[in-house]
Order: structure tokens, then sequence, then C-alpha cells
């Protein structure tokens, strides 16, 4: 039998989905003061099962990716793909404006000719390629955001000074507050809190 | 939290990037501290400095507005001397800007940890530079008010006439702008970790919200990172070709014309070299001034300066062999014109030009051969100053000589510059250091995520632990 | 780290930021005078601001009529209104902003020339030669050119001045009624010389009115020696008509009639006709011109062989000349030689020689000259006789006898016809002091000047452009002077002047002139007559029949040699001021000198072996003295010069002209006395220790580099290039191959010329270097002057330009003169490297430069290996009129509507007339409804050179003159090695020297 | 710690952005449109100090064009009338009309009718009327129907960029030059083969180089 859903319910689905919803768990956090230790304690809780799990550090660790299986950034492909817009840009933009739309006799040189567009088509390809990194590495971050849960953190502060945090999310399957709490103590975190937000 | 280990021995064979620094912690204080002193917290010689540049600046604008309202002829330029203290101007800066992106480009492709305490202010510099050099191309022209939007391609409905894809003026235009850009998105990005530090220490609400709002979000979130990292790598990746490409078509609007010592091959190469030579100058006096002003002797160490040093002297020999491979060819080649330009280049009217560039590009920086010139601050100061001096005359030697004894000699003529001429270069120093001095105040001068993770090396370096630094896969 | 903790007590106060952009909008606006204008020149075209707001752009007279309706009080419409005025009662069949074209005539020194004078919406804007008129044929001076100028002169004299106070025609007719002239006793006239019948019908009534009046003529530059000369030889008043075209072996004693000596184009349209090889048996045509002369004038510098002394010395020389010619002379020394060698080559060429003497050399000379030819038997020289009245007396002595009655008080009433005599007269003479003894003085003259200050009534002098009149030249022909344009400042003519005295019943210039003619014709035809006068330009039937005279060689007296004392001073004509009439001209004080190049000014010409002697540079000052008179001037070593010698031109120094003129250069009438009237002995010279910048267009005088290190040759570059009529006989590839020209080969496919090719052929051969093209091009294409600070900055504007260079030693040179266009590259350098497409190629091979687009970067000008791209560093039209404080309407209309006036930060440069060449097209495809060929188009330098050196027109054209000229082996482009492909090139110039003394 | 920004910031951050977005579209969009020189050239249309009218003349009365503007077929420049021109008529035919006073004025005193100037040209742009007129080019190409405006106005933007497009391809503005003034024209046939024929036969090749314009 069916029932038609609570608009209470909806209206808080919605928000949830546009992020204002009510405060509900977000992860479950902790801290260590050396990124070996977290670096360790991170493929210790992977070992766990976990899988949405995150690390904030004040500088990138190395390893850390593997240990917490954050996959590999595709940008380097996205990047191909402006360089080559910025190189097609270019030639078309030389070639329309030279022989297309007005073409004049310019020191006895032809309307068109590969040698005098390499300059400018080199240095679009440049161009397209870094505003295509630019935006990438926000975009795919998430950013720029202003509001993000861990900030609750009692010491997110410090993820930028000298502290390297640990995070499993609570959309995780395996995650449960207390339960993870615990295993985040035993791979030796300080400060675990569980974060709302 | 251990300290960084300061062991004797290790010190005397390699002695560490980031010395004083206790551990991350106060590294972070340390770095922080000069963006969030209060007013009168930072040294007075700093405001009176800046008092001074500003000032400067207000010339600069004075100058322009003046130069604008009566036309070129205000400055000395004439004919033949079409160009003269302004493209000369615009190369030099060219030039200074091209080290900031080859120490934060290169170096950091060929894992040269050390140039992290300086890459920052060095792209800084980068930054300020190309603004200067971007005056003149466009002030140079007669009529800069149509200039500034006749030289991009925008789609015209009313004069359907476009740009002339044959002048390297037209491959200037997009390579500074491109330039200009790509050293702007390098160094903001770089930038970014550090605003977030400071958005994450800031005790004052505007603060906070400032920073937040520049850094993004950035919360050191591992998915953050390998982003990041990854634009880095490509960024710095293609800022290097394109640090070469900038100045080999900076030295196409001669190579490419026909005037004798114009019309050169060597060209692209040779500005090149010259670029690297005189920004490595450039930022060995701002750092020493910094050095000195802020007190960073912790941060800018000895060996950075003297890596540097040896830099200077190879990129000024190189630039030497130039020299000598010009004379060659206009002798060997046989075309009277040329013969005579370069003759007319040494023992012409210009005479004295010429020989101030040898001397200050070639000859003097041949002290460096020895480490005690390389590891005295004065000396290398000094050298500093004179390396840039020599390249400055080095762009009027190639600029202005060349235009001043052609080929007919019935228009051969002679140039020196007015006082206009003058006060419009000294306000570019001024906006130069003015922004350069603010940077230094205003933004974290060192790149803290960059330096922590070096220092999180240097810790374990001796313990054999490490397979270079974090900051690249 | 260290913090010092201070508080800071004073923060830097905020200084008010620069002015910006929108303020220099503002600035502009001072010359604009309402809003609504200004904020549509904004929004229109900014980039032409300037030049709408200056008023400096074309089509000025319906911008002015526009602004005359009220341009302002327009709140409307964001859009200016421009009014339209038509006349209401218009010509019929008139077309405005159609040129039209009027024959006339320009009268200078004696000598009148034909023009044809272009205008437009009625104001004179051009002037050409008229082709029809014997003395012109066709080509102007560029003093003629640059006459246009003086009609829209703002400082020329603008109302009577009656005792310096402002006054009336009408006051001034009713003053000359009240004079009581008697029987003219007191009764003086002084002119200039008198070469219009008109006129001179009117002085024959005045002193048949007055019987004891007097009448004067005195040119400070005229042809009294000439005709002195004449009169010595011939014992009867013949004018002298050289033939140069017809002579073989030509002698000048010290006359530059290929210079300022000649005031007509016909001395270098004879001289250059047979210096044009078209063929091998035009070889055999080229004549050989030997020079006698003290300064190093354009003829010189022209001549085969040159033979520099002081200009007293040439008397002697001629006499020895006419002993070598039975005699072979002695002397073994340069003189000797030379007179040996030419002695010999006069004999040979016998009844092809020709012996001329300059107006500058006593009679004596030039009775030794026409001697020599009637011993040598020329064919080369023919007389007519000259037109002379026994009531008039004129010259030097003329006016000293006069101004000696002034001073004596027999002079009550003096009447001034024109010119300035109290700048042109001898100092000795005083004349100024002593027309202030006159009582009733009365001053004609174009200017406020010297004269008018020391006179009782001034009197604003027509422009020959705006009065009626006629001139006769020295073979009888006689012009019509028709006016072009009401006289701006409402001055009157001479003749109008005389008729007020004569109280005749014609009053106006038209009447006077036509009625004059008019009474000569059958009545029946004398509006078909007068009409097809006015077409023409000359009345036929005019010439004056040639007349056999013989010397008669006891009149001519050995002369006593003039004792050699010290240092000679000599007087020129100014190549560019003339007398000193010219001198509020910009055009011509821009004008660089064709020898020395200087602009601006003159100077005091020496020998360099006087300046190595002195230790003295150019522009080091020294003070010329003579008894109490003392001139201090700069001097200006001049290689060829002679020695012991100075040289200075007159015509500067102008203590009273206007804003151009006034004491620009050194007024060498301060030490010019009647007894060394154009040169003298005697004079000491001592540096004064101070130091003049002189402004030159040419700093580098010679095709050779200089010696920058010892022990490394400077090369000599192939530009003007040069070989014997024997060389070139031997090898006709030798011009060709003095510049050898590697493979050249492109990463281009070269384009295909096909159809109608503009291109330009220039005769080195041919060209004299006189300058005329510059200001013809000055005043076509409005080619700004931009002033003598600017010149020395190297920032002349002149389109075309005429390059010099030194061939020789230094203290014996030749001088080549090189006109330098623009070349109309085919891969043309400076469109490569345009930004903004402001410069690119038409499909008619020219170099288009559309201004409206230009950015200004310069990198063309950069990239030009000719440097004939001029900038605009500043808005010199502008800068022009601020500096003379004066409206820009009147200087507007000199402006050939055709042709852009640019603005300040663009560039501009020669287009090969550009406007003319389409002016043709459609003319061509209107008219007659054909393909334009091309036939019929002639540029600005070419229509007026003198010389006919240069040649214009299609290239692919088989039959035209150019495509012929550019097939001769003796052409050459300049810097064919950087395969730039100029479509302007060179005929080499080919010398016919003698074997004899090519040696030496 | 504290988050900065409350969690509602980010949603009205994108909606920041979406606005800024598209307002930066519409802003560039209405510029380039109100910007467009057939939007800001065309319609001038002053108070002319006689009420003259076109629509009368030319239209109605079918004067030729060429009657008053007689130069341009001859000159450069396509004139206005001079005051007698409309007197020749004028004497006779409404020879009281108070509307007419200012042309019997100007007619006596001599003095012009200030009329005022509609169509304007860059002072660096050289048209030449006889040369169109006369190739073929009616004034219609460029004036619009002037026999359908009482009060005259400006059509068409006469800026560069229509000057090329007809000088790029001319057939279709060129007609007979008999038919020029002939505002109303039809072709029986496809106007562009007409232009065409003429074309060939008169050897007409527009410039579209610099110079052909501006000298």
């Amino acid at each position: 039998m069916s029932h038609s859903p609570d608009p209470a319910v909806l209206i808080a689905q919605i928000k949830d989905k546009l992020g204002i919803g009510d405060d509900k768990v977000y992860a479950v956090m902790g801290e260590f003061a050396e990124p070996e230790d977290l670096v360790e304690a991170g493929r210790r809780i992977r070992a766990m099962g976990y899988t949405k799990i995150d690390a904030m550090t004040p500088f990138p660790v190395h390893g850390i990716d593997e240990a917490i299986g954050v996959p590999y950034s595709k940008i380097g492909w996205i990047v191909i793909c402006g360089a080559l817009a910025g190189i097609t840009t270019a030639q078309i933009l030389i070639y329309y404006v030279g022989a297309i739309d007005y073409p004049l006799i310019i020191g006895g040189k032809p309307l068109f000719d590969f040698t005098y567009s390499i300059p400018p088509t080199f240095e679009l390809a440049v161009l397209f390629s870094a505003i295509t990194t630019f935006i990438c590495t926000w975009g795919l971050s998430g950013l720029p955001r202003l509001y993000h849960p861990s900030m609750n953190y009692r010491n997110a502060h410090r993820a930028s000074d000298d502290r390297f945090l640990l995070v499993v999310e609570a959309d995780d399957p395996k995650f449960d507050a207390q339960k993870t709490a615990q295993d985040m103590r035993s791979v030796g975190a300080n400060d675990v809190e569980v974060v709302e937000g | 939290m251990s300290a960084v280990v300061q062991d004797p021995q290790l010190m005397a064979v390699n002695p560490p990037l980031v010395q004083g620094a206790t551990d991350l912690h106060d590294l972070t204080d340390q770095i922080s501290s000069v963006v969030e002193a209060k007013v009168y917290e930072t040294p007075l010689k700093y405001w009176i400095t800046l008092m001074i540049t500003g000032s400067v600046v207000l010339l600069l604008g004075a100058m322009l507005t003046y130069l604008v309202n009566t036309g070129i002829g205000v400055w000395g330029n004439n004919r033949p001397i079409g160009w003269a203290w302004d493209i000369t101007n615009f190369v030099f800066w060219i030039g200074i800007g091209h080290a900031g992106t080859l120490i934060s480009a290169i170096l950091f492709l060929f894992r040269q940890k050390w140039r992290t305490s300086i890459n920052r202010s060095a792209e800084a510099m980068t930054l300020f530079a190309v603004m200067c050099a971007g005056i003149f191309p466009l002030f140079h022209t007669g009529r800069p008010w149509r200039a500034f939007y006749w030289l991009f391609p925008i789609p015209n409905t009313d004069l359907n006439i476009w740009q002339n894809f044959r002048s390297p003026l037209i491959w200037d235009v997009f390579a500074v702008s491109t330039y200009f850009t790509v050293s702007l998105l390098f160094w903001y990005t770089g930038l970014v970790p550090d605003l977030a530090s400071l958005r994450d220490r800031a005790t004052s609400k505007i603060r906070q919200v400032v920073f937040a709002i520049l850094s993004l979000g950035w919360r050191g979130s591992a998915r953050h990172w390998r982003h990041y990292e990854q634009a880095y790598l490509i960024l710095a990746g293609i800022s290097t070709p394109l640090v070469l490409s900038v100045h080999s078509v900076v030295s196409f609007d001669f190579a490419t014309s026909v005037i004798p010592g114009w019309h050169t091959t060597i060209f692209p190469p040779y500005f090149v070299a010259g670029a690297i030579f005189s920004g490595f100058a450039c930022v060995m006096t701002l750092l020493l001034i910094a050095r000195w002003t802020l007190n960073l002797q912790n941060l800018i160490t000895i060996k950075h300066l003297d890596n540097m040093n040896k830099i200077i002297l190879v990129t000024g020999s190189v630039v030497g062999y130039a020299y000598c491979t010009e004379f060659f060819i206009a002798w060997y080649s046989g075309d009277i014109y040329e013969r005579f330009t370069f003759l007319n280049r040494a023992f012409g009217p210009y005479w004295w030009a010429a020989w101030a560039m040898y001397s200050c590009n070639v000859f003097i920086p041949q002290l460096y051969w020895s480490k005690k010139m390389r590891t005295n601050l004065w000396v290398m100061f000094i050298i500093s100053i004179t390396t840039n001096i020599g390249m400055w005359f080095e762009r009027f030697v190639i600029i202005a000589t060349s235009l001043t004894r052609d080929f007919l000699p019935s228009s051969w003529g002679y140039y020196s510059p007015t006082w206009v001429d003058i006060c419009t270069f000294i306000g570019t120093i001024g906006l130069f250091l003015t922004l350069f001095l603010l940077f230094a105040r205003f933004l974290p001068m060192i790149a803290m995520s960059e330096v922590k993770g070096v220092a999180a090396i240097e810790k374990h370096s001796f313990a054999g632990q490490v397979e270079g630094s974090p900051s690249h896969r | 780290m260290s913090l010092v903790n201070i508080t800071l007590k004073n923060t830097p106060a905020a200084t008010p930021a620069p002015v910006t952009g929108p303020e220099y909008w503002r600035s502009l606006d001072q010359l604009a005078d309402t809003p609504e204008f200004r904020t549509w020149v904004e929004r229109e075209f900014p980039d032409d601001a300037a030049a709408v707001l200056d008023g400096n752009s074309r089509r000025t007279m319906l911008k002015i009529m526009a602004a005359s309706f009220g341009l302002a009080g327009l709140a409307a419409c964001s859009r200016p209104e421009y009014r339209l005025a038509p006349q209401a009662r218009g010509r019929e069949d008139y077309i405005p902003g159609a040129a039209y074209n009027y024959t006339s005539v320009f009268s200078l020194g004696g000598h009148a020339s034909g023009l044809v004078v272009q205008t437009y919406e009625g104001r004179p804007s051009k002037i050409e030669g008229n082709p029809d008129h014997p003395a012109s044929l066709g080509a102007a001076t560029a003093l003629a050119q640059a006459s246009l100028l003086s009609v829209y002169d703002p400082d020329r004299s603008k109302a009577v001045l009656d005792g310096g106070k402002q006054s009336t025609w009408e006051k001034f007719e009713a003053a000359v009624k009240g004079l009581s002239l008697g029987d003219g006793s007191g009764l003086r006239f002084l002119s200039g010389t008198v070469i219009s019948p008109t006129l001179d019908s009117l002085r024959a009534e005045a002193l048949k009115k007055w019987p004891k009046a007097k009448w004067v003529e005195y040119e400070s530059i005229g042809r009294d020696n000439e005709r002195a000369g004449a009169m010595l030889a011939f014992g009867q008043a013949v004018n002298v008509h050289p033939q140069f075209d017809k002579a073989k072996v030509i002698l000048s004693l010290d006359y530059d009639f290929l210079g300022a000596d000649y005031p007509t184009p016909l001395a270098t349209k004879l001289f250059s006709k047979n210096r044009h090889v078209d063929s091998e048996e035009d070889l055999e045509k080229i004549s050989r011109l030997y020079v006698v002369e003290s300064q190093f004038s354009l003829t010189g510098a022209n001549a085969e062989h040159r033979l520099r002394m002081q200009g007293g010395e040439v008397q002697k020389f001629a006499a020895d000349l006419v002993a070598a010619l039975s005699a072979a002379p002695a002397g073994n020394d340069k003189r000797g030689k030379f007179l040996a060698a030419l002695a010999k080559d006069l004999k040979a060429a016998g009844k092809d020689a020709l012996v001329v003497a300059g107006p500058r050399q006593p009679a004596i000379v030039h009775a030794l000259a026409h001697q020599i030819n009637q011993t040598l038997g020329v064919a080369t020289v023919t007389y007519t006789k000259a037109a002379s009245s026994d009531r008039v007396d004129s010259g030097v002595d003329a006016l000293k006898t006069l101004t000696g009655e002034m001073t004596g008080g027999q002079v009550t009433t003096l009447i001034i016809l024109g010119g300035n005599p109290a700048f042109t007269a001898p100092a000795d003479l005083q004349f100024g002091a002593a027309l202030a003894k006159v009582a009733n003085s009365i001053h004609l003259g174009a200017e406020d000047d010297e004269t008018a200050a020391a006179a009782k009534w001034h009197l604003p002098e027509a422009h020959y452009l705006e009065a009626w009149g006629d001139a006769q030249s020295t073979d009888g022909v006689v012009a019509i002077q028709q006016p072009m344009i009401e006289p701006i400042f409402g001055g009157k003519s001479a003749i109008e002047v005389m008729a007020v005295l004569l109280d005749s019943k014609d009053r106006k210039g038209l009447d006077l002139v036509k009625n004059f003619w008019t009474a000569q014709w059958p009545a029946a035809t004398k509006e078909n007559t007068w009409r097809k006068t006015l077409n023409d330009g000359v009345i036929a039937g005019t010439q004056t029949a040639e007349v056999k005279v013989s010397v008669d060689s006891k009149r001519i007296q050995a002369m006593p040699a003039p004792a050699a004392n010290g240092i000679e001073v000599g007087f020129v004509p100014s190549a560019t001021t003339w007398d000193g009439r010219f001198a509020n001209n910009a055009w011509m004080q821009e004008a660089p000198d064709p020898i020395t190049k200087l602009v601006w000014t003159n100077v005091a010409l020496i020998s360099p072996a006087m300046g190595r002697e002195k230790g003295w540079k150019d522009g080091d000052m020294v003070a010329l003295t003579r008894a109490n008179l003392k001139l201090e001037a700069a001097v200006m070593v001049q290689p060829g010069h002679a020695d012991n010698a100075v040289t200075i031109a007159l015509g500067y120094g102008r203590p009273r002209s206007g804003s151009v003129g006034t004491n620009v250069g050194y007024n060498a009438g301060l030490i010019r006395t009647s007894d060394s009237f154009w040169f003298g002995q005697g004079f000491a010279i001592a540096a004064t220790g101070a130091k003049e910048i002189l402004a030159n267009t040419q700093e580098h005088g010679s095709m050779e580099e200089p010696q920058l290190v010892a022990g490394i040759k400077p090369n000599k570059r192939p530009l003007v290039r040069e070989t014997t009529i024997e060389e070139y006989k031997k090898n006709s590839k030798a011009i060709e191959e003095m510049n050898e020209v590697p493979e050249l080969d492109s990463v281009y496919p070269q384009l295909k010329w096909e159809g109608l090719q503009w291109g330009m052929a220039i005769d080195l051969g041919a060209c004299t270097g006189c300058n005329a093209c510059v200001v013809a091009c000055q005043a076509e294409n409005n080619v700004p002057s931009v002033g003598k600070d600017q010149v020395l900055r190297g920032r002349e504007m002149h389109w075309i330009r005429m390059d010099r260079y030194y061939v020789g030693s230094v203290d014996d040179p030749r001088a080549v003169e090189q006109p330098i266009p623009c070349m109309q590259c085919e891969n043309a350098p400076c469109e490569n490297v345009c930004p903004v497409q402001a410069t690119t190629h038409s499909p008619e091979g020219l170099n288009d430069m559309a201004y409206n687009r230009c950015v200004g970067t310069r990198y063309c000008a950069n990239n030009c290996p000719f440097k004939v791209r001029h900038f605009n560093f500043l808005d010199w039209h502008k800068n022009f009129l601020e500096r003379r404080r004066i409206e820009p309407e009147l200087m507007q209309m000199v402006y050939n509507p055709d042709v852009t006036v640019r603005m300040r930060g663009i560039m501009e440069k020669c287009t090969y007339c550009v406007q003319r060449i389409q002016e043709a097209r459609i003319a061509t495809k209107t008219d007659n409804r054909r393909e334009f060929t091309g036939e019929g188009v002639v540029t600005a330098c070419q229509q007026t050179c003198p010389a006919d050196a240069i040649s214009f027109g299609n290239i692919n054209d088989p039959n035209s003159k150019v495509a012929k000229l550019k097939k001769q082996e003796r052409n050459y482009a300049m810097l064919a090695e950087l395969d730039v492909r100029p479509r302007t090139t060179y005929l080499g110039r080919l010398r016919n020297p003698n074997p004899e003394l090519e040696a030496s | 710690m504290a988050a900065i920004f409350p969690k509602a910031s980010d949603i009205i951050l994108k909606v920041l952005g979406a606005v800024i977005g598209l307002g930066a579209v519409a802003t560039i969009g209405a510029y380039t449109y109100l910007s467009y020189p057939t939007v800001i050239d065309t319609g001038y249309q002053p108070e002319q100090p006689v009420a003259y009218s076109h629509k009368l003349h030319a239209g109605q009365l079918g004067m030729n064009c060429f009657y008053c503007h007689y130069t341009a077929y001859r000159g450069a420049y396509a004139a206005i009338p001079g005051t007698e021109i409309c007197m020749g008529c004028h004497q006779k035919v409404k020879d009281k009309s108070p509307r007419l006073e200012m042309v019997r004025q100007s007619y006596e005193t001599g003095e012009p009718i200030p009329w005022k100037k509609i169509h304007v040209m860059p002072d660096y742009v050289y048209f030449n009327h006889r040369a169109h007129v006369t190739a073929g080019v009616s004034c219609v190409s460029c004036h619009g129907r002037i026999d359908q405006m009482v009060e005259v106005h400006q059509e068409k933007p006469l800026n560069m960029a229509m000057c090329l497009a007809c000088h790029r391809d001319p057939a279709p503005n060129v007609r007979p030059a008999e038919l020029v003034t002939q505002l109303d024209w039809v072709p029986d046939r496809d106007p562009r083969v007409i232009g065409e024929e003429i074309i060939a036969q008169k050897h007409l090749h527009p410039p579209t180089n610099c110079s052909g314009c501006h000298r």
C-alpha cells in the first residue's frame, strides 16, 4: 500500500539537497602531529573497510592518496583538450582574418602562411591550457565554496598549520559514529570528534 | 612533536634550507607574522621606503598623462630612431620578469628544493615586471586610446578590418598577454593554500572573510591536493616553454626586420639568455633588500644566493658568447651595412653604451668564479645592480644604435632622451618597487606549504627515508 | 623577528591623483566651442577628434561655413549639426568640391614665369607651371610653389597705416588728392623692376603728368649687371637668351643658373634637356659644364669641372680666357691647367660653345663673356631688344642718388610701389633714415615691414594671386596675372595704387589691365582674344623679335686686377627666402638649402682650409667687420668653397617680419654696401666665441662611411651611382655592377603584378637638386612645417627629400643630388610589421597608408630601409597655429581638400599622389567609360620638376615612358640586395668630363 | 573552530555566480546590439529650416533627383541646390506660400538657407558621387527611398562595413546608369544578372584596398 510522502520530509530532503538542511553528522575526524602517522593511520582505517576517507594536511603528504584510496587526478587529459582548442582557435582566426574576411596584400606575402601563424598559435595554446588548468583545479575540487562541515572540527584551523587530520565521512556505508570514533582512536588519532554540520 | 633537527656535521655538508624555525607551527608563525603584523609593528624603514616609491608612481602617472596629452614628441624619439627608451624599457622589464617564472617553473621541474623560499617572491616579481613592461608597448603608440583595442582581434561591426598576423608586434601582444595571465594563475594557485593558513590564523572577522574568499574555501583535503599538485606541475610545465617563447617573440621584433644589427638569427637564444641573466640579477637585488628590511636571513640563506650567483655567472657568459658571435657574423657575412653597424656599435657615437654593456654583462660577472665573491653579500648586491644596468644598456644598444646609422647616410641621426623619457622609466621602477613592497607586506612572501613540505623532508633526509620532495610524485 | 615598536605619527598625505582619461579630451575641447560638438566627435571618431577640433580637416571651407552659420547651441541631438550653405544665387554649372584651374603669372627679380593655379571653392590650393609660357614650360620653381602659402599668411599687412596708425583707403585717397605735386619736381617713384606693361603705361602716364618726377627701379637681386654688360658690349639694351640645350661646352662665370641666380625654371629646363639619355645618340648630346665661382653653388655641384676662386678674381679669369683663346696660356697650377683645357675645349666646340656670366659679376665680365661667345662664333645664344625708358634710372647707383636727394630734402613725396628697400638697400645708403626725412612717403607693401615702419603711409599690397596684372618675360611674351581670390586683407596692387594717384577713371585692376590690352586689339575680336588669353595665360604674338648684335671690343677695356687684400665677402640670393620677401614663408624656411641642407637660417660659408686654419667648426659665431659695418653670423665649413672668401645669403635676419621670419638667420644687408654690392674685399673676420646650433636635414654628407677604426677601410655605399660616358660606352653594365646582388630567393611565392602597375623612375643624370619637387609635394599633400627645434630633433616631414652627397676631396668636391620619395616596395618591409594593417599594398603596387587606421607604433618607420616614413610626433598643424597665435581658418585654406590632414600620433608618407591617381581614374571611367590604363596621371613632384627628371606611370605598359626608362641599363634599384623590390628606381648619372682634367 | 560562513552561503554563492554570469552575457549582447552601426547611425532626422517634402517633389511630382542635385553626376558631392533652383519653379508655383517665405528671402538677400546635413562622412573618407552614379549605383542604395520621405532621415548606416559589402559584391547594386534616379525601379530580370552585365561592359572593379577611399 502506498501513501503520499509527508511534505515536511520532502522539504527537509530538498533543503538537504541544497545543503541548507538541519545539522547532521558529517564525519568523524581526528588529528595527528606527524605526516607519517597520518599515512599509517589512513592505511589502517582503510584496511578496516572504510571507503569514504579523507585527509586534511598543511602540505601534500607523500603516500596519503594511496593510503586512503584517493584516485589519480585527470586534469592532464582535460588540459590537452584545452591546448588543442587553443591551436585550432588560433589557426582558424588567423586564416579567417587574413584569407577570408578581408584579404589584403601585405609585404608581398601570402594571405595565410603557416610560418607566421606559429607564434600566436603557440601562445594561444598555452593560454587556453593554463586557463583550463586553473578552472579544473578548483572545479574538480568542488571549489570555490565558503562553508564546509569539516570546519566545525575543533582543530580544523590547524590543518593548514601543523596538524594532519583524518576524516571518515558519514555517508560511508560502514559508518557508525561510536564505532568509527573508536577505530579512529585505535589508529592513534588525537582529539577524535564526531563532527556535525 | 619533533623539531627540525640541526645536526652539526650535516649542517656542514648540507645546510638545511629552512633555518631557525623550531617546528612547522613556528615556521607558519614566522612567515605569517609579517602579514599579520600591526601597522606599527612593521619596521619604520618599510613605510618610509613605501612612501618614496609611492610618490614615484605618481610621477609615472603624471608623465603618461603629459605624454598622451601632448604626443610622442615629448620623448626624444625621432627619425630614424623611432624606438628608443620606450621599447628598451619594455624589453628590459620583460627580461626581468623571466627569472621569476624560471625559478618557480624550471627549478621546480628540476626538483631544486632550494627554490621554495624564493619562488613566491620571484613569481610576484614576474607579475609586477610584466605590468611595468606592458605600459610601454601601449603608451609608445601615437594613439594609445586606439591601440589598446585595435591591437586585439575583437570582432568589429563597423570597420571589418583586423590585425596583421605577420607583424611581430601582434605576436608580442599575444605573447605578453598570455605571459601575464599564465604567471598570474600560476602565482595565485601557489598562493591559495597559504591564504587558507592565513584564514585559519585570522583573528578579526574581516581578515577571516577576506582570506576565506581569497582562499576559495581551501581545506587542504587530499582530494584538493591531488588536483592541486597535478595543476601545479602542468602550469610549471607550460610556463617553461612559454617563458622561452615570450622572449623569443620579443626578439622577433628585431630579428624579423631588415635593419642591420636587428636582422639576426641569433636573437632568440641570445635574448632568452639575457633575460634569465638580468632576471636573476633583479631577484638577487630584491631578495637582498627584503632580507635586510624584513630580516629573512633564516629563510633566504647564503646557499640560495650562492646557487643564484652560479646561474648569473653562466648566463652572463652565454650573453658574452652571443656578443662575440654577432661580431664574427658581421665580419664573416661580408655585408657592408652589417659590418658598419657593428663597428659603429663599438666605436661610433654610442661607444660608451656598448662598452658599458660589455663590462657590466660579461667582464664583471666573471668575479663569480670565486666562491668568496659568490657568498659576499656586498659583492653580490653590487654585481646584481651592475648586471641590471648592463642589461638595460644591452637593449638600448641593440635598439638605438642599430637605428642611428642604417642604410642611407643621408638619414643618419642621433638620439638623446628628454626628461620625460627619464622620468617615465624611473616611474616604472617606482611602480615595480611599490607593488613588490605591498606584496611583501600583505601576502606571505614565502610559500609556507612548500617550505613545510621541504622541512618535513629535511627532517628525514639524513634518516635516508626520502624520495624527492613531497610536493610532487 | 625584530619589530621596531613605534607608532607612525605622520601617515603619508594622499597626493592628488594625476589627471586621467577623460581629462585628455577636455584638453582638446579648448579648441572646440560646443559640448555637443565635442561629445559627438569623441563618439564618432575620437582618433580624429584632434584634427576635427583643430579644424585642420579637409573640406575646411564647408566646415567654416558651417561654423559661421553657428555650429553651436544644439542640445537636440547627440550628433553635431553640420549645416550646408548652398550659394543662394550660385554660378551656373559650378560644381562644389571640384578643382578649377586658372592661368596666372609669377614675377620675381625681373623675370616672369607663367602659372596654372588650382582652386577649390575659390581658394588657390596648388601652383603649377604653365606649359604654354616660354619661361616655365610647365614647370614651377620652389619659390613659385611656395608663394601660394603667402596668400594665406596671417602676418601680411591688413590695413592702411597712416604714421603707424590704422587708417582706411578712403582716407588715403583723400590725402592723395590733398598732395600738391605740381610739376613733380619733389615727386619720386621707387619700385622693383617693372615688367608689367600695364604698370609701364601708367608709369609713362605719370611721368607725363609730372614731367619733373623721377622713377627709380631697384632690385636687391636683379638683372642690372646683365643689362649694363649688354650695354657695354653691344652699346644697346638687349636681353640675352643663352640656349643651354644647344650648347655642347658651357662655361659659367659665377653664374648659378641652375639655382638662385635664375628665378624661372627655363635655364634648368634647357640645360637638362640634353642630359636625358634614351638612346646611343643621346650619349653624344650630353653637354660639358665648366663652372668658375666662389660659393659652392648648385650649378657648381652639377658641373663636370669646377674652379673655385674669389668672386673678384673671376674677371681676371675671364680676361685670361680671352687671351688663352688666341695663345695657349702658361701656368701649370690647377688654374693654369683648367684654363688651358677649357680654352681648348671651347675652341673645339666652336659654335656649340657657350659662355655665360652671372648677375653678380660686374658688367665687364658679362661683356667679356659676350666677346668670347662672339670670338667663338657661338650659335647658342640669342638676343632680343630690351624695353628701356630713358626716364627710368635703375640699379644701386640710381638708389644712391635717390637717397641722396631724400636726405638732401629735395624729395617731398616718395611713392614706393612694392618691395622693402629699407631692408634690401645697401647699408651705407641708410635708406631707412633717409625715408624718415621725406614728408609724404607712401609705401605699398605686402608686409608691415622695415620700410612700412619708416614710411608715413603704408598700404597693404594685394598678393599676386589676389590682383589683376600682367608680366612680360625677358623674351617679350606677356602673361596675364589673374587673381584667384578677392584680396583677403583688402590689399591693392601697384597698378591700382597708380590709378588712384593718377586719378584715372579705371580704378579696378581688371579694368586697367583689360582696357590696356583690349585697346590694342581689333574691336571685333576683343572679347574672344581676351578669353583666349586668359585661357592660354599668354598673349599671342607678344614675343619680341631676335636682334643681331655685335660686340664692340674697343668698349671693353682691360680692367685693373682687384687688389686681393684679406677676406672677400660675397652675397648671394637665398635659395629659400630670395631677398627676404619669403622670410615669413614657413615652406621656404623649412625647405633645406640645396647644398648646405640648412633650414631656418643662413650662414657665413667658409672653405674647409679656412676652417682648419682658424679652427672653426659649424655654428661658431664670427664677426665680419669693415669700417663701421659689422655682422655677426654663424660660420659653416662648406666643402668646395673658395679660400679666403666668405659667402652669405641675403634675405635672412629680417628685424621686422612676421611670426615666422622675424630675426631668423643673419642679416647680410648689414655689411652689404653700394660699392661692394655683390662681393667686396677688405673684410675682417674674427670669432666671437659664441656658438649657434644649426639645424640641417642631413648630418652625414658622403656615401663613404666615416673612418671609425684605424686600419679598417670604410666602404662606399652604391646609393647614387654615376659614371662617365666613356665608361658607359665601354661597359653599359657599369652602373648595375656597382652593387653585386646575391641570388635572391624567398620562402614565399612571389606575387604576380599584372595589369596596371605604378612605378617611378628618377633620372639622376637630369636632376639638378633644385628642391622644386620638395615644396611641390609639401603643397600638394598638406605636409606640415615643424620648425627649427623639431628639425633639430630630426622630425622634418618632407615626403620627398633631396639627399646631397659630396664626392671627392673635401676641399674640392663635386656633389650629387638624389630625390628620395617612398620607394613603394613590392615586398614592403613596412607593411609586414604594422600590427593593425594601417599600411597595406594596393593591387596596383601602391604602398597604401590608411592614416585613420594607424595607431603609431613607428615600427614601419624603423623597418624602412630608406627612412621615407614620417611620424607626427606632435600635432604639427596645431602647434604651428598656436606658435603663430592665429585663427586656424586662414591657414586651413591652403590645404588640398583631396588629401587627409594627418593628426598627431600617426605615420605618413608619399603615396605617389594617390589622390591624383583616383581623380584620373574617375575622370577616365566616367567620361569615356573605358578601362583605366594609367594615362594622364602626373605626380606633384613630376609635374613641377624643371629638369623632367621624374617619370611616373604604368610599368606594365611597354609604351609608357617609365617602362622604357626602367628597361635602360643604367636603371637601378637602391638596396636591391634586400629584395624589397622598390617601384621607384633610379637612372645612373652619366657625366661628360674632359679627359685632360679628369686625371688631375 | 567555527565555520566563518553560514551554511546557506554556498547557495548564495552559486546564485550570485549565475546572476553575474547571465548579467555579463546580457550586457555584452545589449552593447553589441546598441553599438551596431545600423542601430546607432541610422534614423537621424533633423528638422529642416524649410519644410521641404521629398515625398511631394520626388515622389508625387516625380521630379528627377538630378533636377536639383545636378552635381551628383558631375562632381564628387551631391550638393544641395542653390535657392535659385527652388525659385525656378516657385516664382510661379505657390509664389505666395508663407511656408516659402525663407526661400524667397534667401533669394532676395543671397543669404543661403541653412539646411541641415544628414548624410555625413568622416573627413578621411572620399566618396565620389559622380563615380558611383555613372557606374550605375542608384541613389536608393545609400539613401533609401527618399521619394517616400516627407522629411529626410538617414536610412543606411553608411559605415565602412556597408561600403565594403558593396565594393566586394557590387552586382546587386548596379543598374543601367539612366535608371539610377528611379528609386522605385523594379528589374524585369534578376538584378544580379543585370548588374554583372553592366559591370563587365563598363569594366567596373571597385577597389577594396585602403587607398580606394582613404587618401
